[in-house]
């Protein structure tokens, strides 16, 4: 089989998959006797990004695979194919996802605690629907909490290859004596709990 | 901290009380104290004040709107300010959060401890209050950027679009069945046997596979309603055996009320049939109420 | 606007519908100051008919606009995509299947009395479909319900001669203590195993 097949082959499957694909999976689409080199496919999907460059479309390299999407500079005349605008998520609902994404894997108690107030189940349960974030395991202390992480669609739907591509975490700043103190004291027993 | 920043610091706060910064932001117009002789319309508040993720949210405003520094916190004024806010929560009746209540008595603790004098340390695993209270306002600012910085990513159906193009031949394509070993079947059933016994505290015994098969085999046999010579039912080639097990799943028949056995005199041929009400199959009204646990699991 | 931004436009608009669309819709995705003429849009199509020609994809004019679609020269490969691996049972249909074939005539009721869950009745149906399991009578009871058993073709599909060849709940124990094993190592005996 030609390349310039395989590449067709490659760019049909990428359009029409609706999700992104690996290498494996295109590879899975040929006859074990036609079957190309992974070399060949890689090469493949690098002449399409070349061939896109300048199209409505571009090549992106995310999570899960490759994926064809709309380039962004043309999105905005295109999402006006449907009338409804994608939905704005709520503060709390971002920040959950920034403690989950960052903090991994993380208790909705120990989000709680960085957040000073309790966490909705229906953010929780939105994400775990949306199958942005799964349970990762428990922690072993009483009631054995969840342990949450982010999945590979959540990376996917932020277009991002691996969770070192997210923005890095500000810096805390020293805390000079006191940050020493209070590293010292372990965070543990907090006095203000008692006083309340 | 060193005794520079302090007194800068104090200059901030000198300034902040003299010329106080606006707070609110209602219908375009600035507040730049909380309501105590000037009208602002109730809805516009509300929404205002609801927007706060909590009390650490609401804290670092107005730590933010006075162009302060987390590090150098003037607890007395901010205490002020914080309990000015939860007030107003109160009047306007919103749902407090227990949350806010937890740290309006944590600024209240950490500014009595900056007012009386501190006797000396004691206890070295005493944390300074203000000094927890700067960590969680870091960390938690540090979250809060984050989040700012997730709705800046780009995102699938806002900023990034999906390409769907048809394959035409997608449809032709029949879905295999699924391939069942029976090894799965049994791994199921030893699964279901295992939550039952959650369900009861019957033990399971199980009786004879053969004995269930021959149950449903003379329920075929009668279920058109029609007598059955009892002797018809055995079959002799199975020896003695399979006469004990066609016995036995007959008896159960009979047991379970899905038989009728008729003898017109002493003596005389023994006929079966279906009991009354067992209607020949072709329909199964599907409700069901009756059955236990245990008539289903323990059926011996 | 340039005619390149319009053609970009044009096919993300194309690739990104789903459907066909026709000139109208194209040119609602421009403000109206911005509009180009229909022509304009014609041409574009017609630009990128001939540029798709020879790859993965080409442009079809249908009944209700143009689409674009996966080359018919590629679609065998492509549509291979979706040749799954047969999908697998559900646990429900699994301990459905198995507790009418260990406990054969069982009612609908008597199997969500062990099973403590309700049985959809999509199962059955799918089950007598198959004919995988028939109705042997009726229990005379209010409601009269069905008395599932399994048939000939069930003990084909496992290359049985007959129900007795079944394993018997000895194997069964033998089978989940392998299955154990394999799975976490030794832990305990489970409890079916002391009652059966």
């Amino acid at each position: 089989m030609n390349i310039l097949q395989i590449k067709n082959i490659t760019e049909g499957a990428l359009l029409a998959a609706g999700k992104p694909l690996t290498i494996d999976q295109i590879l899975s689409l040929f006859e074990e006797q036609e079957r190309p080199e992974r070399d060949v496919i890689r090469s493949a999907l690098k002449e399409l990004e070349e061939e896109m460059s300048g199209r409505g479309i571009e090549l992106k390299q995310v999570a899960s695979g490759y994926r064809l999407q709309v380039r962004q500079s043309v999105a905005p005349w295109v999402s006006r194919l449907w009338e409804e605008k994608p939905a704005r998520y709520s503060r709390a609902f971002l920040e959950t996802l920034a403690l989950i994404a960052y903090r991994q894997p993380i208790t909705r108690g120990e989000i709680e605690a960085v957040r000073g107030v309790s966490v909705s189940s229906s953010i929780i349960r939105t994400m775990l629907e949306r199958e942005w974030i799964k349970v990762v395991g428990h922690r072993d202390v009483p009631g054995k909490p969840a342990l949450y992480g982010t999945s590979k669609a959540f990376l996917d739907s932020f277009n991002l290859k691996s969770l070192s591509e997210l923005p890095a975490l500000s810096e805390i700043r020293d805390l000079s004596e006191i940050g020493k103190e209070l590293e010292a004291g372990c965070r543990r027993a907090d006095p203000i709990i008692l006083v309340c | 901290m060193t005794t520079e920043s302090k007194t800068e610091n104090k200059d901030t706060a000198e300034i902040a009380e003299r010329e106080p910064l606006p707070i609110a932001l209602v219908k375009g117009e600035v507040y730049s104290q909380l309501p105590k002789d000037l009208y602002i319309p109730p809805d516009a508040l509300e929404v205002f004040l609801e927007q706060f993720e909590g009390p650490l949210d609401l804290l670092l405003y107005l730590i933010k709107k006075q162009n302060l520094d987390i590090l150098d916190i003037p607890i007395v004024n901010i205490t002020k300010q914080y309990m000015e806010y939860i007030d107003l929560m109160k009047d306007m009746r919103l749902e407090l959060a227990a949350e806010y209540l937890v740290m309006a008595a944590m600024l209240a603790e950490i500014k009595s401890r900056m007012l009386l004098p501190r006797p000396p340390i004691e206890d070295e695993d005493d944390i300074d209050p203000r000094a927890e209270l700067i960590r969680r306002l870091q960390e938690y600012e540090r979250y809060r950027k984050a989040a700012d910085e997730f709705e800046k990513l780009d995102r699938m159906g806002r900023d990034v679009l999906a390409v769907s193009v048809v394959c035409d031949q997608e449809q032709d394509k029949e879905k295999p069945l699924p391939k069942l070993e029976l090894d799965q079947l049994l791994k199921a059933f030893s699964d279901v046997l295992k939550r039952a016994e959650m369900f009861t505290r019957h033990h399971i015994e199980m009786e004879a596979l053969s004995v269930r098969e021959r149950m449903s085999q003379v329920l075929s046999r009668v279920k058109d309603g029609e007598f059955a010579e009892f002797t018809s039912l055995f079959d002799v080639t199975e020896g003695r055996m399979g006469v004990v097990v066609t016995f036995l799943a007959i008896l159960e028949l009979i047991k379970e009320s899905l038989l009728e056995i008729v003898q017109s005199e002493a003596f005389a041929q023994i006929h079966i049939k279906a009991a009354p009400g067992m209607v020949s199959a072709d329909d199964d009204p599907e409700n069901e109420a009756e059955n236990d646990v245990e008539k289903a699991i323990d059926a011996s």
